[in-house]
C-alpha cells in the first residue's frame, strides 16, 4: 500500500498581507477596541438622553478652530499611513521612512494640541459633572490610542533605521497603518459630539 | 420566527385598542399617491419584470423575493403607514425598518442589477455591461460597495437622521423627508448588496455575518436609547400622538422597541441565513474537489 | 505523524433514518414555538392586568416610600394640605379594596420593595421615582422586605403592610396626624429631657417636640409599630432598651450609635418612649 | 503541491528534531517563559479548578451560616465578603477561564496544528488571569475583599457607600480577567480560521471548536462592556468622576445596562463550551456523527446573536416601560428555540446511534436533566409578572445554578473524564467516576431544588441571615446537607484523578474510539502535537480517514513552523514561524500589575506601570537571534528567498 502525502515545501514562508496571523490578530484587536469606543459613545448618548441640561448650562460653547484643525490634520495623516501601507508591499523603504517620520510628527503635534490648547479651553474637569466625566473619558481613551499608535510607529521607525527589516516588520508597518486609520477615524464621531453638537442645540427648547 | 415578529408588533397596540380615538376606517383611506413615489416604483417593477421575462438565469425564489420586496416598498411608502408616520413616531419607525431590513434585503436577493441589465435592448446590453467593467468605474464601485464602507455609510445615515433637529425637519418638509427615505433605502440596499453579492461573494459571508452583527448592534443600541429616554426626542410628535390614544412618550418607547427587538430578530434571521450560506459554500467547494488530494477515492 | 490505528465506525447514518430524525426534530421545534407563543400571550396579558389595574379607578391613594440603609420611610402626602403629610417608618397602612399607588425613592443606595402577597418587586433607584400599584382585598398584616442587596444589613430591612377597612385606616391616619402625646409622669418628663439632650433628637423626629432629625425613623408614634429596627426585633421594652444601649451590637453597620446612658436615664427614656403610641 | 507515492521518512529522526524544537525549557525561568498551548491550557485548567475549590469552600461557609435563623457563624461583614467572593470567583476566576483553558488545550489539537496563533500572547493571558485572581484573594485574606456582590451595583459599590479598597480590587480583577478572556478569544478565533489542517473546511470543524469560536466572538463584543463599566466604577471611586452619580448628571442604571450587556452573554460564554463538550462526548459514545450539524452550528450563532439583545430581562424590577414588556418577554423566550433545537438534535443522535454508557456520558445525561430544569425556570423568569415575584430570591439562585451547573459544570466534569486519558495517558477509575457522578447529581438536586421552594416562600438572595418564624429553616438545612454530597463528589473526583494519574490503566491513543483529531495522537500528546500536519476528509476526522490518508510534508522540523490554510476550505496557503519561549509575557503581566494595582492606592502608579509596560512590549517584539540568523541565511541564499516585490495582496475574507 502506498501512503499519500501533501507536500507544501513550495509554499512561501510568511506573508505581509491579510492572510497572515498578525493581520487577523490586529483586526480582532480593533474589533475589541472598536467595541470599547462604541461603549464610550453609548455612555455619552445614554447620559445625554437622561439629562435635559446637556451639556450643562455652565459649560461654555466649545472653541471650534483648534479642534477642527487638529481633526483635519489627523484625518490627513491617513495619507502617509496609506503610503506606508502600499510601500510595504514592495519594501520601498524610502517612502516608508519619510511617511513614518511624518506620522510621528503629526501624532506628537496632535497630542500637543489636544493637551496644550484644546483641553485647557474646555472649561471643566472630569470631576465637574457627568458631562465633564464622559468627555474626559473619551478624550483620555483616544489619547491612549494615539500614544500607542505614535509610539508604535516611532519604535518601528527607529528599529528600521538600525536593524535589518524582515518580512514580519513589513507586516508590522502595514498593521500599524491600519491601526492608524482606526485611531484617526474613530475620533471623527467624538469630534462631532464634543465640538459640533453643542452648537447645533437650540437652547431653551 | 417571522410569524413571531409579525404577531409581536400589534401586541402593544392591542393592549391599547380600547383607547384610540381615530377610527381605523378613517386612516385606512390615507393612501399616498405621490407621483414621485409611484412613478419610480412602477418603473422599477416594470423594468425588473421585463428583464426577468427575457432572461432565464434568475431563479423563481429570487423573483419572488424581489416581488415581496417591492410589495414591502408599497406598504412602506404608499399604504396608510406612510401617513400614519406623520402622526406616530412608532409608525414612522416601522416604515423605516421595513425599508431597511425588509424591502432592501428582499430586493437585493432578487438580483435586480442583472435583471435591469437584461431589460435593456439587446444591442445596448454589452456596451453597458462593458462600461461598468471599465477600470475606474469598477474600482470606484468596488470601493464604494466594500463591506466596511457601506456598513459605515449605512450607520451614518441611520444615526445622523435621528439627530433631533434633522429628524424634525423631515416632518416639516416633504423634500427632506424624501431625502431621508432615499438615504435609508439606498444605503440599506447597498449594505445588503455588498454583503450578499459583493466583491468576495460567498467567500466573504463570514465577514458579512460580523457586519450584520455590528449593524444589528448599533441600530439596536439606538433603539434602546430611544426606548429608555425619559424625555421626548422629537417634541413635534407630542401633540400629534394624542389623537391615537397613546401618549407621546409611550409612542416613542414603542418606536425604540420596534427598532430594537423585532428589527434585531430580522437581523438575526438574515445573519444566520448568510452564515448558513457560508457553511454551504464550504461544503460545495469541498464537493467540487478543490481539496482533491484529500478525497478518499484511492486505496 | 499520520493518523494511525484508526477504526471506522459502522455507518449508522442512512438517509431514510435521517429523514425520520428530521421530522422528529422539526416537530419538537414546532411544538416548542407553539408553547412559547402560549406563554407569551398569557404572560403579557397577566402583566398588563397587574401593571395597570389601578389606573383610572376612583378612590385611589398615593403613598411615598423612601428607602434608607436599612429601613423604610413611609409618607402619606396630602395633596390639599401639604402640611398634613404623615410620616411613618417600616410600616404601611392601606385601606382594603382600594388601589394604592406607591411612589418609590431612595435616599442612598438601590433598594427594592417587595411585598410578596400584594405584588412583585420594584426597585428604589436614586434620582428617579418608580411607581407601582398594590391593592389588598383582605384585611391583615402582610410582610414586605428589601429584595435588592443594599449592604451590611440587607437581611434586616423588612416592613409590614397593615391592610384594614377604610374606617380603621382613616382613624389610624387621623391619629397619626396628631402630635406626640404630652408626657404625664415625672419619669416621662425626665425621659423627654433625656431624649432632647442625648444625641437622639439629632437623628429622630417627634412631632410637637423640638426634634427634627431626619436621618433616623420618625418616632412620633413609634410604640404603635409592631417591630423595631426594620422588622428585626419585636417592639418590646427589653428589646428597645438593648437597642438604645448598643444598636450596632444587634445590627452591625447601623447608623444608630451606642448610647452611654445611666440606668436612671434609660428607664426614664423608656418611660417616655412608652407614651409614643 | 505534489503527491508522492513513496513512504520515505525516518519518523524517529524527525521526531527527535521536533522534540528539540518544541521542548520546554528547564528551571523556573523556563517554566515562566513557557508558551506551549498544552502547558498553558493545563495551567488555566488547574488554576481555575483551584479557584473553583476556593469558591466551593465559600459556598460551604454560606451554607453553614444559613443553617439556622439568626445564626452567628458569620457576621454580615464576613458573609457579604464571602458571597461576593463566591460569585466573582465562580464567574470570573473559574467558569470562563476553565472553558478557555479547555479551548487553549484542545482547539489546536482538534485542528491538527502545533500551537495557538499567538503563543506569547497566550502565556500573557494566563499570567494576567492568575495575577488578577491572586490579587483578589490576597485582599480577601487581608480582610479587604469587596462586599458589594459580584455585580457591584452602584451606588452601593460607589465611593460613598463602599469605602476601602475592596471594590477597587474587584474592578481591577475584572480588568485582569477580561483582558485574559479577550486574549484567549483572539487566539482561538485566529487559530481556528487560519490554522486548520488541510481538508478541514468550515463544514468539518468539530462542534466543540465551533462552540469556542462562537464564545470567542461573544467575548470580543461583550467583555469590553464590563471592562468599561468597571473602569468607570474605578474612575468614580479613584479620581472623582461622576459617571454613576445621579446628583451630578450620571446614572446608576447606566452601570446596570452596561453590566448586563456583558452579563447576559457571559452566561452563554460559560455554557456554550459545555454544549461543545456534550457534542464531543455524544459523538464518541453513540458512534455516529451528530445529527443536524449545520443546524447545531447555526443555532449556536443564533444564540450568540440573541444573547446580546436580552440583557434587559435582568432589570425587569427597575421599572421599565410597560409597553416594552411584551417585547422583552418575547425576546427572552426566543432563546429557548435554538437551545431546544440543539437538545432535540442530541436526542435524535442518541436515538439513532449505538449508545454506550461510561462516566463522561453519564455526566451528559446529568446535563440533560439539570439543564432542562434550568431552562424551564428560565422560561418562567422571562415572564415579567413571574420575574417580579421571584427576582432576587432563592428561586433565581436555584435557576441559575441549574443553568450554570447543569449547562457548564456537568459537561465540564464529563469533559474531565473524557479527556483525562488524553492528558495523562491513563484511564481513571470507572467505579469512582460513577460514584462521584451520583454524589454530584443527588447532592446538587438536594442543595438547589429546595431553593426554588425557598424563593417561592419569599426568601430573598444575599441575606446573611433570616428570622425565625419564616418557615425557611428546614429547607435551608436540606440545602446545606446537599452541599455535603457535592463536596464529597468533588473530593472523590480529585482522588480518582490523582490516583489514576499514576496508577490507572494505560489508555492508548483512542480509548473511546472517538472521532476528533486529538485521538489520533499518543496519550499524552507529544510536545509538538503532530509530527506531520494531518489532513482530514470528513467531519469525523478519525473515522472518515482513508487507510492512506495523506499527511503534510515539506515543513521544517527545526523551526516552530506552522501551516496556514485558507478560511473557507482550509487549502494550504503559506507557512509561518511561531515564536518560542519568551520571558516577556510574564514580565509584561508584572508591569501591568504594577500599573493597575498601584493605581488603586496612588494614581501615578498607572503611568509608571504604563511606561514599564511599554519597555516590556519592546522586549516582547524584539526579533530573536534565530529570526535574524534566518534572515542572514536567506540573504546568502541558503534558506529560501525573501521574495521582495510580493504580488498585490490577495485580500481573502476580511477587508
Amino acid at each position: 500500500m502506498t501512503q499519500r502525502v501533501l507536500d507544501v515545501a513550495a509554499l512561501t514562508e510568511g506573508t505581509a498581507d491579510s492572510r497572515s496571523l498578525i493581520w487577523w490578530g490586529n483586526l480582532a484587536m480593533l474589533a475589541i477596541e472598536g467595541t470599547m469606543f462604541a461603549m464610550a459613545m453609548a455612555t455619552y448618548l445614554y447620559l445625554r438622553s437622561t439629562n435635559l441640561d446637556w451639556p450643562p448650562s455652565t459649560v461654555p460653547k466649545p472653541d471650534l478652530l483648534m479642534p477642527t484643525i487638529n481633526t483635519v490634520m489627523l484625518l490627513l495623516s491617513c495619507i502617509p499611513a496609506f503610503i506606508i501601507d502600499r510601500a510595504s508591499i514592495t519594501k520601498n523603504m524610502l517612502p516608508i521612512r519619510i511617511c513614518q517620520a511624518l506620522s510621528i510628527a503629526v501624532g506628537l503635534l496632535f497630542l500637543y494640541i489636544q493637551y496644550a490648547v484644546m483641553v485647557p479651553s474646555l472649561g471643566y474637569k472630569w470631576s465637574s459633572h457627568a458631562y465633564g466625566s464622559v468627555v474626559w473619558v473619551i478624550i483620555g481613551m483616544h489619547t491612549l490610542h494615539m500614544v500607542a499608535a505614535t509610539g508604535e510607529t516611532a519604535l518601528l521607525f527607529l528599529y528600521s533605521l538600525f536593524k535589518p527589516v524582515l518580512k514580519k516588520h513589513l507586516l508590522d508597518f502595514r498593521c500599524t497603518a491600519v491601526y492608524w486609520y482606526f485611531v484617526a477615524l474613530v475620533w471623527v464621531p467624538f469630534y462631532f459630539i464634543i465640538f459640533i453638537e453643542p452648537w447645533m442645540q437650540r437652547k431653551g427648547s | 420566527m417571522t410569524v413571531l415578529v409579525a404577531l409581536l408588533l400589534p401586541l402593544p397596540a392591542y393592549a391599547h385598542a380600547g383607547h384610540h380615538h381615530l377610527e381605523s376606517s378613517t386612516f385606512m383611506r390615507w393612501w399616498s399617491w405621490e407621483p414621485f413615489v409611484i412613478l419610480p416604483l412602477a418603473i422599477t417593477g416594470a423594468v425588473y419584470a421585463a428583464g426577468v421575462l427575457r432572461m432565464k438565469g434568475i431563479r423563481k425564489w429570487q423573483i419572488a423575493s424581489f416581488a415581496a420586496g417591492w410589495i414591502a416598498l408599497v406598504i412602506a411608502l404608499v399604504s396608510p403607514l406612510d401617513a400614519l408616520g406623520g402622526i406616530l413616531f412608532s409608525a414612522h419607525m416601522a416604515q423605516h425598518e421595513i425599508l431597511m431590513i425588509v424591502a432592501a434585503p428582499l430586493l437585493v436577493f432578487g438580483r435586480p442589477l442583472v435583471a435591469f441589465l437584461w431589460a435593456l435592448p439587446a444591442a445596448w446590453r454589452v456596451p453597458v455591461g462593458h462600461f461598468f467593467q471599465r477600470d475606474p468605474i469598477k474600482k470606484t464601485w468596488n470601493w464604494i460597495t466594500a463591506a466596511l464602507v457601506v456598513t459605515i455609510l449605512h450607520a451614518i445615515a441611520l444615526w445622523v437622521w435621528h439627530i433631533p433637529s434633522w429628524y424634525e425637519a423631515t416632518l416639516r418638509n416633504d423634500g427632506i423627508h424624501a431625502l431621508q427615505h432615499i438615504s435609508f433605502l439606498l444605503t440599506a440596499t447597498m449594505f445588503w448588496w455588498s454583503l450578499t453579492h459583493g466583491r468576495y461573494g460567498r467567500l466573504g459571508y463570514g465577514a458579512a455575518v460580523i457586519y450584520v452583527f455590528a449593524t444589528a448592534g448599533h441600530s439596536g443600541a439606538l433603539g434602546a436609547l430611544i426606548t429608555f429616554a425619559p424625555h421626548l426626542w422629537y417634541p413635534i410628535y407630542g401633540a400629534r400622538t394624542a389623537a391615537w390614544g397613546l401618549n407621546a412618550i409611550e409612542d416613542q418607547q414603542l418606536a425604540g422597541l420596534i427598532m430594537w427587538i423585532p428589527a434585531g430578530v430580522l437581523f438575526t434571521i438574515l445573519g444566520i441565513a448568510i452564515f448558513a450560506a457560508w457553511l454551504g459554500e464550504a461544503e460545495r467547494r469541498v464537493a467540487l474537489g478543490t481539496s482533491d488530494a484529500l478525497r478518499k477515492e484511492r486505496t | 505523524a499520520a493518523i494511525r490505528g484508526r477504526r471506522r465506525a459502522e455507518a449508522v447514518d442512512n438517509p431514510a433514518h435521517d429523514r425520520r430524525l428530521g421530522i422528529f426534530v422539526s416537530t419538537c421545534a414546532a411544538v416548542t414555538i407553539a408553547t412559547l407563543f402560549g406563554l407569551l400571550f398569557s404572560s403579557v396579558a397577566t402583566g398588563n392586568a397587574i401593571g395597570t389595574f389601578g389606573k383610572n379607578k376612583p378612590g385611589q391613594i398615593e403613598i411615598e416610600v423612601t428607602g434608607h440603609q436599612w429601613w423604610w420611610e413611609v409618607k402619606y402626602p396630602d395633596a390639599l394640605a401639604p402640611a398634613n403629610q404623615i410620616t411613618d417608618a417600616n410600616e404601611i397602612h392601606i385601606p382594603i379594596h382600594t388601589p394604592v399607588l406607591l411612589r418609590l425613592d431612595t435616599r442612598d443606595v438601590i433598594h427594592s420593595l417587595w411585598i410578596p402577597n400584594l405584588h412583585g418587586k420594584r426597585d428604589l433607584i436614586p434620582g428617579r421615582v418608580n411607581k407601582f400599584w398594590i391593592q389588598a382585598d383582605r384585611p391583615g398584616v402582610y410582610r414586605g422586605q428589601c429584595a435588592e442587596f443594599c449592604g451590611y444589613q440587607h437581611a434586616h430591612m423588612a416592613l409590614t403592610v397593615v391592610a384594614e377597612s377604610s374606617a380603621d385606616f382613616l382613624k389610624w391616619k387621623s391619629h397619626m396626624g396628631e402630635g406626640a402625646p404630652t408626657p404625664m409622669t415625672p419619669a416621662q418628663l425626665r425621659g423627654q429631657q433625656v431624649f432632647l439632650s442625648a444625641p437622639c433628637a439629632k437623628c429622630h423626629n417627634i412631632l410637637g417636640l423640638d426634634a427634627y432629625g431626619t436621618l433616623g425613623p420618625d418616632l412620633t408614634h413609634f410604640r404603635s409599630r409592631p417591630t423595631l429596627a426594620a422588622g428585626q426585633l419585636l417592639n418590646t421594652r427589653g428589646n428597645l432598651a438593648g437597642w438604645i444601649m448598643n444598636a450596632p451590637a444587634i445590627k452591625p453597620g447601623t447608623t444608630m450609635p451606642p448610647n452611654q446612658l445611666s440606668g436612671q436615664e434609660m428607664s426614664d427614656l423608656l418611660a417616655y418612649l412608652e407614651t409614643l403610641r | 503541491m505534489t503527491e508522492l507515492a513513496v513512504l520515505p521518512p525516518d519518523f524517529a529522526k524527525e521526531a527527535a528534531i521536533m522534540e528539540k524544537t518544541w521542548a520546554s525549557k528547564p528551571g523556573v525561568i523556563g517554566w515562566l517563559s513557557e508558551t506551549g498551548h498544552k502547558q498553558i491550557g493545563l495551567r488555566y485548567i488547574v488554576t481555575a479548578f483551584l479557584f473553583f475549590l476556593a469558591g466551593g469552600i465559600e459556598a460551604a461557609l454560606m451554607r453553614i451560616q444559613l443553617l439556622k435563623p439568626e445564626n452567628h457563624f458569620l457576621g454580615p461583614d464576613a458573609y457579604n465578603q464571602i458571597f461576593t467572593m463566591h460569585g466573582s470567583t465562580m464567574m470570573f476566576l473559574f467558569a470562563v477561564p476553565i472553558m478557555e483553558g479547555f479551548g487553549v488545550y484542545l482547539v489546536p489539537l482538534m485542528l491538527g496544528t502545533h500551537n495557538v496563533a499567538f503563543p506569547k500572547l497566550n502565556a500573557f493571558g494566563y499570567y494576567i488571569y492568575l495575577f488578577g485572581g491572586l490579587f483578589l484573594y490576597t485582599m480577601f485574606l487581608l480582610h479587604a475583599a469587596p462586599q458589594a456582590g459580584w455585580f457591584s451595583y452602584v451606588p452601593l459599590a460607589g465611593p460613598q457607600y463602599s469605602p476601602g479598597k475592596g471594590v477597587d480590587t474587584w474592578a481591577q480583577m475584572i480588568t485582569f480577567t477580561e483582558v485574559s478572556g479577550l486574549v484567549v478569544a483572539v487566539e482561538l478565533v485566529v487559530t481556528t480560521f487560519k490554522q486548520r489542517c488541510p481538508g478541514m473546511s468550515l463544514n468539518r470543524i468539530p462542534l466543540f471548536v465551533w462552540s469556542m469560536i462562537v464564545v470567542s466572538f461573544m467575548i470580543i463584543f461583550a467583555m469590553p462592556a464590563v471592562m468599561i463599566a468597571s473602569g468607570y466604577l474605578s474612575l468614580d471611586r479613584l479620581v472623582g468622576t461622576h459617571l454613576y452619580n445621579r446628583s451630578e448628571g450620571g446614572d446608576p442604571l447606566l452601570y446596570q445596562h452596561m453590566f448586563w450587556f456583558f452579563g447576559h452573554p457571559e452566561v452563554y460564554i460559560i455554557f456554550i463550551p459545555g454544549l461543545g463538550f456534550v457534542s464531543s462526548i455524544l459523538t464518541a459514545f453513540t458512534g455516529r456523527k451528530i445529527y443536524g450539524y449545520t443546524a447545531m452550528v447555526s443555532t449556536l450563532v443564533v444564540t450568540a446573536f440573541l444573547g446580546f439583545s436580552v440583557w434587559v430581562h435582568h432589570m425587569f424590577a427597575t421599572g421599565l416601560p410597560q409597553l416594552g414588556e411584551s417585547f422583552f418577554t418575547a425576546a427572552s423566550l426566543m432563546i429557548v428555540l435554538p437551545t431546544g433545537v440543539q437538545i432535540f438534535c442530541w436526542i435524535a443522535t442518541i436515538w439513532s446511534g449505538r449508545f454506550r454508557i461510561a462516566t463522561p456520558v453519564m455526566y451528559v445525561i446529568g446535563f440533560f436533566l439539570v439543564f432542562i430544569v434550568g431552562g424551564l425556570t428560565g422560561v418562567m423568569l422571562a415572564s415579567i409578572p413571574i420575574d417580579w415575584q421571584v427576582h432576587d430570591t432563592y428561586f433565581v439562585v436555584a435557576h441559575f445554578h441549574y443553568v450554570l451547573i447543569g449547562g457548564a459544570l456537568f459537561p465540564l466534569f464529563g469533559a474531565f473524564h473524557f479527556w483525562f486519558p488524553k492528558w495523562t495517558g491513563r484511564m481513571y477509575s470507572e467505579v469512582m467516576g460513577q460514584i462521584s457522578f451520583w454524589l454530584l447529581l443527588i447532592g446538587f438536586n438536594v442543595t438547589f431544588f429546595p431553593m426554588h421552594v425557598l424563593g417561592l416562600y419569599g426568601m430573598p438572595r444575599r441575606v446573611y441571615t433570616y428570622q425565625p418564624g419564616m418557615r425557611w429553616g428546614n429547607l435551608n438545612v436540606l440545602a446545606s446537607a446537599g452541599a455535603v454530597f457535592m463536596a464529597l463528589s468533588v473530593l472523590t473526583m480529585i482522588i480518582n484523578f490523582l490516583v489514576s494519574r499514576r496508577a490507572g490503566r494505560v489508555a492508548g491513543a483512542n480509548p473511546w474510539n472517538a472521532d476528533t483529531l486529538e485521538w489520533s495522537l499518543p496519550s499524552p500528546p507529544p510536545v509538538y502535537n503532530y509530527l506531520h500536519v494531518p489532513t482530514v476528509s470528513g467531519l469525523n476526522a478519525v473515522w472518515d480517514a482513508a487507510p492512506d490518508q495523506p499527511y503534510v510534508t515539506g515543513m521544517r522540523f527545526d523551526r516552530r513552523e506552522i501551516l496556514i490554510t485558507r478560511v473557507l476550505d482550509a487549502e494550504p496557503d503559506h507557512t509561518e514561524q511561531l515564536p518560542g519561549h519568551s520571558p516577556w509575557p510574564f514580565v509584561l503581566s508584572c508591569t501591568m500589575c504594577i500599573g493597575l494595582w498601584g493605581a488603586i492606592f496612588f494614581a501615578w502608579w498607572f503611568t509608571i506601570g504604563a511606561v514599564l509596560s511599554g519597555i516590556a512590549l519592546i522586549g516582547w517584539f524584539w526579533p530573536s537571534d534565530r529570526e535574524l540568523e534566518d534572515h542572514i541565511l536567506r540573504e546568502k541564499g541558503e534558506l529560501g528567498g525573501l521574495e521582495l516585490g510580493m504580488p498585490e495582496p490577495v485580500r481573502e475574507e476580511m477587508p
